[in-house]
């Protein structure tokens, strides 16, 4: 029993970090270190960079332009990519609809998106919940009929990340309602958004951004060989990929990454600016946090041991995304309590790589602080809510 | 014992809360909170015309003689309503310096003018090293014949571009965290040498940060003895860490209703979630925390107002109180909203921020839990 | 509004004052200091100088017995009690049959037994568990079959507080099976212990004592005149009695009394024993139970307030028990703790008046402590526990 | 990376697994708690047999050569069977003091007999005054030429009725709570000046508060240098902290799964409990709260060896883990039992009171948050 890497991962972290060093663009750092938001431009040019690496997709299979990486592997990327403070790479075509795609898409399908995505060359989003869908995903309405060699897909998605930036969304729809179960009857259909009658509404967040967006589609017409797989299995395709979402939701090296520099923002304070060095209240939940944190990463990495020996990541994923949100939930509160009242003001212009330093409210990023922890309430939510989780560990894990 | 309010009280409350149904929905509220003013001048003016600016001062100041029940009553409303108007800044805080230490000179200057509306006001409690610390104060007043010469950085001062005049603690003598040696100053926000940089709050509020190069004001500014203004600033904050901590009740309670009536409404599974034991359970909680929170502010309430130290406690317990529960009763109404609760079009996110920062305003729970035992052990 | 007491609720306060000056046993008191168990003659001797004083049940009418006190006067009485250290009446026949009997009773019934349990003469004990109905009381099984004059029953009662000491029990039966509701077809019937076919077995709780029972019946043969009230009318009988065992449960005066003790022992320390005093964390775990007791106080004085304008003691009772038992058994958390090791010997033998205290492991009552903890784990369980407690608030505050 | 364990390593895990399975059920271990003797012999033996009182020590030791993950095997099925006999204190913690600083002639006279069983023994880690320092040492040993005169008193010293021999930590020099200056030595349990308290624990454990008046020993029974044992001590008591911790997680592991079990059993309201989604999702947090400790415990044990301050910091993370997780799994196991929880008769209250225990042993968890927040500040 250890935790020690070989001489060839310890060869690989090398590797990665050199290319950190090297390729990662120093504007698109600058911001991420200053909590200037990423342009969409910012995210492509970066995931381009990983491409171009061969670094894109490691989880795909190789055949597909994937890395063919070792779970050691994969997860000393994670590692590196947070120490580096890199951004993530935006999930929806990475790493949910081109896994659909080259599991369960014909070679048609496979030819004509993967290398789109694979290149950041085209962007997608997600077109899963519904205004009455929610944690209840199976009781999505949105309608696809078919009509010859279309379908027409009528109704609404909601909470689309990035929707407004996209060029496809991936959809659940019902093409089917006379069914016994629910699950039933559910489609997994490619859209263009550029299609007629696809429209696109924004819905601001909490902290004031828009970030998601309602998705309205009235008689739009998607060609019936956009259908993914079988027609009325989509739920079956679009489950494998929450799970899919679920272990990479945990984010300990990111976690581990906040908790660095949260750290080092106690350490570093000078008499300018509120010092916590001494409060032992304070360090005492930086201490639980980290020892949580520990626990997690073990959680992770015994489950990347299970999936090392050739066991997929079952329902214990789930309480990798509990835990996992919940601690990134808990750090949001201590760089925001931190901060104390400069993480009040609502000053979004000074994250700005152009704006004045000296005009800036508070320190660093202080008071970004507080619109960070009131959008990430987000993370207990999304990507099936926490009180889901909970219940599919009941049924699935403890047999209840 | 005698826990109910008067009639005279629950008047007050009345007019508040009409107000509030009938001109300050939700809709009139975010389009103060996204304009460009920090507050609405008709609703502070109805506030005035009601008299509540007049409240808590003495009739001999032109006030009516209220006391902390009727400041409860009102800011409680105040948080039903999101109220984004100055009644903390003006009335508690900068009120609240010159009810104490004022000379009548002084009062029918500036009080009378916040009690009548004409006078924009505020006190500028912190500074950028100081977190909640009120005696780290770095700011100078340097004695310059009958001139006081400040210097200094004033940070979060709330209402601060709007301030027609800035109550500024300066430190007189003494080294930068002594109580002894603050004085409190009545500075006009239009002298040379004031430098504002205003903003909005994340909760719809405005704030600035005030810088103070070589400003000169009149030694007739001083309120009361010269460095001996700790003990006044420690009181008006405790009353205004009291209002926070009743307009948080009123938030709470709202936070909790809405989440239990969403609830009954939200299908899931072919069932409202309100159906579901874990989330009536944890509704349960949420209802307890209201409850209790509640029940702290009575007792802060009916403390004896002449027993310092036992006020100051229960201030600080029940500012400790909504630190812990105001935030389990804010993140669980916004959790059982799912995607609604970060929505900025409902209510229920704004309730959230607003409640989040009262839970830093004036000290959070860390804080006041320090404060509470240095006060048990004496 | 305020909360100060009239100059006739401060005199009376003055005279319950002096009443435990004077009347409380210096033997029972010394017991109670020194965490001494008390026998069955301690309690009935302490019930009997209240009965004389006139004081042994002031929730009781004065028709029977009662004060006529105010609800502020039971209040100040309460606290009194608790400061004094006495001992809580033993609730079974006081607190709890007493009322269905006066409440629900015929005259001959009143007249039988209320002298004997207002003079604390007769001992009583609580038959309402079953093996199989712990929180779903209504599942009760205990068969009470009427032939001629009198009922015959057959079955098995279990948590009996106290039963292997009582006279008298108190039981809910099962008169008729074939009812539309469970909660209906239940009797509730007084049953003299020393009938034949009445057996008490005891049950070993976790500290290692016998406080409980498991009371069997077997062909008891109880006179029909024994039947409180209607037939099949016993289940509205015992809730009333269930509910006026929440509110007093929430032993606020009691914890308070214990809260004082505790933060006696931190301060008083000697270098003899472990001191806690700089103890920051154990510090703000007192300060934090203080803020949550006197939360607690005054909940307890809002529903005083309600009471006292006439209105009855409704569902928000459940509030005081959850927050009242799980104060209790936070102070019983913080007492071990306090304790450390000397928390974990078990001495039982070292609590009885005739131990020789240099033999004695332990500090004061610090080896009590663990055995308090562990045993009064039964308060979030017991008088419906605190599970379904939120169910009654679920369904009758919130309306879900 | 490798997270599992070894074909030998599983194996001595199945004999103990197995042997408590056959020979150590709940009534056994009850009957052997209620009894007088503190354990039994027979069980103790077995264990000898086996080489498990080998394990830890190294092959020139007479040992097996065996590391903090066959410890760990072994403790976590001592929880599970909530086995009495004293592996701890013979093995980690007497032993663990010998193998560190025992000389040959001081390893073969008493270590050799730890091995073979033939030796009862123990460690007095505590004092009356001195809760969880170990550096709190009150008792001293005076010089007296080829003698040394031990004068104090033990608190807690589990196995202390049995043990031939204490291993007492005592002053030979400095103040109280210095860690220089405190000396280990082997005392007989039959010299004369020697007098115990015995008595059993809530758990079913037994231990001895011990009077040492005058107590001469020889210097030969001094373990390592005069006044430098502190160091020894601490990574004894780190050593049997790691075991008590594998312990705990047994039981926790225990508990939640009989709780589980019993939920799905355990009829109310015409449904198994374990139905109620109130309680799923409370089953759902304790076997999260088991997994996290689980996972920490891996941290410890795969800490460098080496590395002291790593290795510190882990075991009083996972110290701090167990006081936090434990008392949540076993409160909660208890409550969801509701009063066949606290009956003597199950064995849920056995694991319980085990698991309160251990919270306390070697340090709660306030006093490795403390620990372990100085070690990660240097």
């Amino acid at each position: 029993m250890h935790v020690s890497f070989t001489s060839e991962e310890n060869d690989f972290q090398k590797e990665v970090n050199s290319f950190f060093n090297a390729k990662y663009p120093a504007d698109i750092k600058d911001k991420q270190n200053k909590s200037v938001p990423l342009e969409k431009e910012d995210f492509i040019r970066w995931q381009k960079t990983l491409y171009e690496q061969g670094w894109a997709a490691p989880n795909w299979p190789v055949e597909y332009g994937g890395t063919g990486w070792t779970p050691v592997q994969k997860y000393i990327f994670a590692n590196e990519n947070a120490k580096a403070n890199a951004p993530a790479i935006v999930p929806f075509g990475l790493g949910m609809v081109g896994p659909v795609i080259y599991t369960y898409g014909n070679e048609a399908q496979k030819k004509k998106f993967l290398p789109g995505i694979l290149a950041s060359d085209v962007w997608w989003c997600q077109g899963y919940s519904e205004p009455g869908s929610g944690s209840d995903l199976a009781s999505l309405k949105m309608k696809a009929e078919r009509a010859g060699n279309e379908y027409i897909l009528n109704g609404t998605k909601t909470w689309t990340t990035l929707g407004h930036m996209a060029d496809w969304i991936f959809c659940l729809v019902r093409t089917s309602s006379d069914v016994a179960r629910r699950q039933e009857g559910i489609s997994f259909i490619l859209v263009d958004m550029s299609t007629e009658g696809v429209s696109v509404k924004p819905i601001i967040t909490i902290e004031g951004d828009r970030e998601v967006n309602e998705v309205h589609f009235e008689n739009v017409k998607v060609p019936a060989e956009n259908l993914i797989g079988e027609e009325g299995k989509g739920w079956t395709y679009g489950k494998v990929l929450l799970q899919h979402e679920r272990t990479s939701i945990a984010g300990v090296a990111r976690s581990q990454y906040r908790l660095s520099r949260l750290k080092e923002k106690i350490r570093n304070s000078d008499n300018t600016q509120p010092s916590l060095t001494g409060d032992s209240d304070f360090l005492k939940k930086i201490g639980q946090l980290e020892i949580e944190l520990k626990a997690l990463e073990f959680t992770e990495l015994r489950t990347l041991a299970a999936v090392s020996v050739g066991k997929a990541p079952g329902p214990e994923s789930s309480l990798l995304k509990i835990r996992g949100t919940e601690i990134q939930q808990k750090l949001d509160e201590l760089f925001m309590e931190a901060a104390g009242y400069f993480s009040l003001p609502y000053v979004p212009q000074q994250y700005n790589l152009n704006s004045d330093p000296e005009e800036h409210v508070g320190f660093g990023a202080d008071s970004v602080s507080s619109l960070v922890y009131f959008n990430n309430r987000k993370a207990s939510i999304y990507g099936g809510s926490n009180e889901i989780q909970k219940n599919i560990i009941a049924k699935h894990v403890l047999g209840l | 014992m005698d826990l109910s309010i008067s009639e005279e009280q629950s008047a007050i409350r009345d007019v508040i809360s009409r107000f509030i149904e009938n001109e300050y929905d939700f809709e009139k509220r975010m389009s103060i909170a996204e304009g460009d003013s920090a507050f609405d001048s008709d609703a502070y003016n109805f506030f005035v015309e009601q008299g509540f600016t007049a409240i808590p001062f003495s009739e001999e100041d032109g006030g009516l003689n209220g006391g902390p029940v009727e400041t409860m009553l009102i800011m409680k409303e105040i948080g039903r309503g999101l109220v984004l108007e100055p009644y903390l800044e003006n009335v508690i805080l900068a009120g609240g310096v010159l009810k104490r230490l004022a000379t009548d000179d002084q009062k029918s200057k500036w009080l009378s003018n916040i009690i009548n509306g004409e006078l924009q006001s505020t006190l500028a409690f912190t500074e950028p090293q100081s977190r909640f610390n009120l005696n780290d104060v770095a700011t100078v007043a340097k004695d310059n014949g009958d001139k006081a010469i400040i210097n200094g950085k004033k940070s979060f001062v709330l209402n601060g571009k709007e301030a027609d005049i800035i109550i500024v603690p300066a430190r007189t003598s003494g080294s930068q965290t002594e109580a002894e040696g603050i004085s409190l100053f009545v500075v006009e926000s239009d002298l040379p040498g004031i430098s504002k940089n205003n903003y909005k709050t994340v909760d719809g509020h405005s704030a600035s940060e005030i810088t103070f190069k070589n400003v000169e004001i009149n030694k007739d500014n001083l309120l009361g003895e010269i460095g001996k203004g700790y003990q006044t600033l420690e009181s008006t904050i405790d009353d205004a860490t009291l209002a926070v901590c009743a307009e948080a009740t009123g938030i709470m309670k709202s936070l909790h209703d809405k989440t239990v009536e969403y609830s009954k409404n939200r299908v899931q599974f072919g069932l409202p979630i309100g159906g579901f034991q874990a989330l009536q359970h944890r509704m349960v909680d949420t209802l307890m925390a209201c409850e209790e929170t509640e029940s702290i502010l009575l007792w802060a309430l009916t403390t004896n107002q002449d027993d310092s130290s036992s006020l100051k406690k229960a201030i600080s317990g029940l500012k400790y109180q909504i630190g812990i529960a105001g935030k389990h009763v804010g993140q669980e109404a916004v959790q059982l909203h799912g995607g609604m609760g970060i929505s900025w079009e409902l209510d229920i996110a704004h309730f959230f921020k607003r409640l989040s920062s009262i839970e830093i305003l004036f000290g959070n729970a860390d804080f006041h839990m320090k404060r509470f035992l240095t006060l048990s052990n004496n």
